[in-house]
């Protein structure tokens, strides 16, 4: 394949360089390392190599003319299957800054920031409060069974199952969902599903799996992975810090059994889900150990009231019993 | 050597090689800026020494650094982040070619200033010792480094409060353009070294298996006796000193001459004389190390650049555990 | 697949997933959980590194009973030797 | 309690070196030899060579390994013994000690103290007598603390040490002697703020270390013209504490500092710059300044003396401004 040879940049300061002595010609072979020409700089006179081996086709510049850095020099012809190191970028790709991952909480500390916006909340939203025991056996079966197949990259995990039940269950209670702003509520299309991520340093952080209505139960399994290791490197979108239209905490997961969370303005719900543990679970006259898991909805009651929010709940309780539907 | 820490050594080495010739390449097409000093034809040294150092030992070396750093555990990636200036570089691209530092590998740096971190070595042994940690401390140099003062009150300090560094001169014959003969009175650097009552020894640092010995000889002294040692490795650079030299100082023919000794080539020799080498391992080991390489250019490439808000960030350590409110 | 063998595995991946944990320190037979600074998703990542290197699934079913190292250990040995 | 600057020094490096067993000094002739301002006396005997360690006359080497050692977890404090030897360590200082912790990304804390006494006023000469803080403050990634009463003498330290960063503390040769009474140490103390020590409503004079006390003379001496002067001890050069100096300009309207260091370049020209850019609307008249001559300090004690800042020449600049 046609590979441009051309003139190299030697130093910070060096925008062109005079082409002194061609050590090639047209139909020479060329070897990686190879000195093919020696050209003037404002320091001297120096040697420039090839960084391909190939054949010289033609010698675009002619001894004696200043040719401006990386304007071609030279063509060579290099055999295709020549795995090159630096082959997958481009060279004048220009470098991005990174996308600055907190733009809300610039500058102030972020679990600052949080509070101040909880206690807004806490002020402007009426609260009410419901929880829901919700067996998993079935659930934990299910994926017993899912997974033994999975590749592991592909492998369900439990956290991103139950929030993509309850994304499945927004579907039919949309009130849970969307922004209250300005006086009145805003229902929303997407479902943005903030996840309550704690960083190694002990901050949490909201970002939204966005679109996640749009998605099947192993994109938003990825998506939910992707969520967290992106989270925890930095390097979120704005977007997907601004634009959640719910949110989903499970920082029950290490301590307590329940979680009551308090709402994110400007959403409208947010979903808690305690630890994952085994309790006597009484069915049919017996009593038996069983995976259970408690959620808790915590809502605006100028949008949806204790009646909607219960059905919601018995919705995610469908949901999760019923995997083959997730 | 057995035969897998020959391959291992070969393997580093070819890898530090085609690291090199990547980033002199990336250079002229202005991905990488600055300064750039490439190993090139010195790969014996850092791969004979650092091979037998482990993760707990600490390193610091100079402007010359990009091998000492892979070797002692920086990935290719974070190291070629670093050159194109990039967020994801070891240093956040604060640093640069002569800036890479990893406390997590021990791994305090290049440094621009030519012998600066001769005495920061001697702090580094002594809280090894004092802390009961065993760490080995190894400092690299170059010959021009003990024209510097800093040098001989270093010498001076370590060896009389018997400090446990391996001090690792990497005699190039050339401190940038001027050559040995004209830069020491005495061009003995062994004898240099025994003047401040040091063991010293001197090394073919285009040969591996000396390297190896006579480094494991010393690393057996400074662990039993707790004292430093001084090793002059003789080698030679086949680059010029930077991107940017005319090398007007030497002739093309040593360059030639000492081409002839490359340290890669002489052990690939030598393990195919004892038949543990074959051309398919060496395909195998090239398309390894251009992948990992292509990798490492095409992830540095893709990572962003430091957010410029972020500027004033990591001047000071911030305030933990204060029990007083400051205003910083 | 011997237990040592298993316990190697893990560090390996421990030390890939949390590396500022000092895996030779984790008391055996003490809950994991209390002992080093994990939080479920560092599990999950654990668990299907596992897979990935040893090809055993932990099932979510038996995590709640793998509370410590000698548990996880045993299971998995024993998992991988059924594979054999 | 009553001590002398001297002793409360001694006291503050000694309560240090006890506390925390990574601490340990290292300078020329701090041991056997006491310390040249006898701050370490008798703490050699006491504590072994192992925790004050007499180095050979090599202040780039010690100084560098001082760093070192910072880097391998332990918690060096470095006496040169006067600022004027530091020059022979600036690149340590500067190149490493400054700017690791930034071209290494933040991976890098050197927690190190560098003490060294600093002023002239005693016929030492041009090579022993010079005042280079306000050259240091000048770097990013270095803290300057300038200690001026006994009680910062006794307690700057205490914080300094637990300073993750490298903080250079300047003891103003003159003060040695200087007994001063002081209480416990204040709830709120801490070394990075400036200190009012003297309030006032018609200037604010701004000083610190060795001139802060002819400043305060010099207030005493205008209370007779009935003008209130106030007194700010900067106490710390960087970071500086803008706050404290722009609340008082505002009430004052006339600024003076007085430094020991020379005018062209000086640290007095950097406060005097910031003053201007933050509080120009607040200045009755331009800020002023008294420096020292610009003159190598001569051995001959009235020359020496007169390129110094003397109360006679504050009271005289002072009056100058106020009436």
């Amino acid at each position: 394949m046609k590979y441009e040879f051309t003139m190299p940049s030697l130093g910070a300061e060096m925008d062109e360089g005079k082409l002194m002595q061609w050590k090639i010609h047209p139909g020479d072979t060329v070897t990686k390392g190879q000195v093919v020409a020696q050209v003037e700089t404002t320091k001297a006179v120096v040697d420039i190599e090839s960084f391909r081996s190939g054949k010289v086709l033609e010698l675009l510049a002619k001894e004696g003319e200043v040719v401006a850095v990386n304007h071609p020099l030279a063509i060579f012809e290099i055999d295709e299957d020549q795995e090159i190191v630096t082959g997958g970028i481009k060279m004048d790709s220009p470098a991005k800054e990174a996308e600055k991952n907190t733009p809300e909480f610039q500058g102030v500390n972020l679990r600052e920031a949080i509070g101040k916006a909880m206690a807004r909340s806490k002020k402007e939203i009426p609260h009410y409060y419901l929880k829901r025991r919700v067996s998993l056996d079935l659930l934990m079966s299910w994926l017993d069974k899912k997974n033994a197949l999975l590749s592991a990259e592909d492998r369900l995990l439990i956290p991103a199952v139950l929030q993509r039940a309850i994304c499945l269950a927004l579907a039919k209670y949309p009130e849970m969902n969307g922004h209250y702003r300005d006086g009145k509520y805003v229902p929303s299309s997407d479902v943005n599903m903030g996840t309550a991520i704690a960083l190694k340093d002990g901050a949490v952080m909201v970002p939204a799996i966005m679109q996640s209505q749009k998605m099947s139960h192993s994109e938003f399994n990825r998506a939910y992975q992707d969520l967290v290791v992106r989270t925890r490197q930095g390097s979120l979108k704005n977007s997907e810090l601004i634009e959640g239209t719910v949110t989903v905490t499970n920082i029950g997961d290490l301590g307590s059994d329940e979680v009551y969370g308090i709402i994110f303005p400007p959403q409208v719900a947010i979903i808690g889900f305690g630890r994952i543990r085994k309790e006597a679970i009484v069915a049919d006259e017996q009593t038996r150990p069983g995976f259970v898991i408690d959620l808790t909805l915590s809502a605006d009651h100028r949008v949806s009231d204790g009646l909607l929010g219960a059905r919601f709940l018995n919705e995610i309780d469908k949901k999760v019993n019923d995997p083959e539907s997730l | 050597m057995d035969t897998s820490m020959q391959m291992k050594m070969l393997m580093d080495m070819r890898r530090v090689r085609k690291m090199e010739e990547v980033c002199a390449e990336l250079y002229t097409k202005e991905k990488i800026r600055g300064f750039l000093h490439l190993y090139i034809g010195q790969e014996a040294v850092a791969a004979g020494v650092i091979n037998l150092l482990n993760a707990k030992d600490n390193v610091i070396a100079t402007y010359r650094e990009h091998a000492h750093a892979l070797l002692k555990g920086i990935s290719s990636r974070a190291i070629m982040a670093e050159l194109f200036g990039r967020i994801d570089g070891c240093s956040k691209g604060r640093g640069g070619s002569m800036h890479l530092y990893s406390v997590e590998n021990r791994f305090f740096g290049g440094g621009a200033i030519v012998a600066s971190g001769v005495p920061q070595s001697l702090g580094l042994a002594m809280a090894s010792k004092r802390l009961k940690e065993r760490r080995r401390t190894v400092c690299f140099f170059g010959e021009g480094a003990m024209a510097e003062g800093v040098f001989h009150e270093s010498m001076n300090i370590a060896s009389l409060w018997h400090l446990p560094v391996l001090f690792c001169c990497e005699n190039n014959l050339y401190a940038m353009g001027t050559s040995l003969m004209r830069s020491q009175s005495q061009t003995d650097l062994v004898k240099r070294a025994q003047v401040y009552v040091m063991e010293a020894n001197r090394v073919d640092g285009m040969n591996i298996f000396d390297v190896v010995e006579k480094t494991k000889q010393a690393l057996e002294y400074i662990d039993r006796e707790s004292k430093p040692f001084f090793l002059e490795f003789q080698t030679y650079r086949f680059r010029p000193h930077s991107m940017y030299d005319p090398e007007k100082y030497r002739g093309k023919a040593e360059v030639e001459k000492w081409k002839t000794r490359c340290p890669i080539e002489a052990l690939e020799k030598k393990m195919k004389e004892q038949n543990i080498l074959s051309d398919e391992q060496l395909r195998d080991m090239d398309r390894q190390i251009d992948q990992e390489l292509r990798d490492a250019v095409i992830f540095a490439d893709s990572s962003a650049l430091e957010i410029s808000s972020d500027l004033e960030k990591d001047v000071f350590a911030p305030m933990k555990d204060q029990a007083y409110e400051t205003h910083l | 697949m011997e237990k040592d063998k298993v316990k190697e595995v893990l560090k390996d991946i421990f030390h890939q997933v949390a590396p500022e944990v000092a895996f030779d320190g984790i008391n055996m037979s003490l809950p994991l959980r209390d002992q080093v600074e994990i939080d479920s998703f560092d599990f999950y990542n654990i668990i299907v590194m596992l897979q990935k290197k040893i090809n055993v699934v932990v099932p979510d079913s038996k995590l709640s009973e793998l509370k410590n190292l000698s548990q996880l250990i045993d299971f998995i040995s024993a998992k991988a030797g059924e594979l054999k | 309690m009553k001590l002398t600057y001297r002793d409360a020094l001694r006291q503050g490096l000694k309560e240090v070196l006890l506390k925390n067993e990574n601490t340990f000094l290292i300078g020329e002739d701090v041991g056997a030899y006491g310390g040249t301002y006898a701050v370490s006396m008798d703490f050699w005997q006491e504590l072994g060579p192992e925790k004050i360690m007499d180095a050979p006359l090599s202040e780039a080497a010690f100084t560098g390994l001082a760093i070192g050692a910072a880097l391998g977890g332990l918690k060096p404090i470095v006496e040169i013994m006067t600022v004027n030897f530091s020059l022979l360590a600036m690149d340590q200082i500067i190149n490493s000690a400054a700017f690791m912790r930034y071209m290494s990304g933040g991976q890098i804390t050197i927690p190190l103290i560098i003490r060294m006494t600093t002023g002239g006023g005693r016929q030492l000469g041009a090579q022993h007598s010079n005042s280079y803080e306000g050259w240091l403050a000048h770097i990013p990634g270095l803290k300057i603390l300038v200690p001026g009463t006994v009680e910062d003498a006794r307690y700057m330290l205490r914080f300094a040490i637990l300073d993750p960063n490298p903080v250079l503390i300047f003891e103003h040769a003159l003060l040695f002697n200087m007994q001063e009474d002081f209480k416990d140490i204040p709830k709120d103390f801490s070394p990075y703020q400036a200190k009012l020590r003297k309030s006032g409503k018609a200037l604010s004079l701004i000083s610190y270390g060795g001139m802060l006390h002819k400043c305060l003379e010099a207030a005493e001496e205008m209370l007779k013209f009935g003008q209130e002067v106030e007194v700010i001890d900067l106490r710390c050069l960087r970071p500086l504490d803008e706050k404290t100096i722009f609340d008082s300009i505002q009430k004052t309207h006339r600024a003076l500092i007085v430094e020991e260091d020379w005018k062209s370049g000086s640290f007095s020209a950097e406060i005097s710059a910031r003053i201007m850019e933050n509080c120009f609307s607040d200045l009755a008249v331009p800020v002023q300044r008294l420096c020292r001559k610009e003159v190598p300090a001569a051995y001959a004690k009235h020359l020496e003396e007169s390129a110094i800042p003397q109360t006679k020449d504050i009271v005289h600049k002072l009056q100058e401004m106020l009436t």
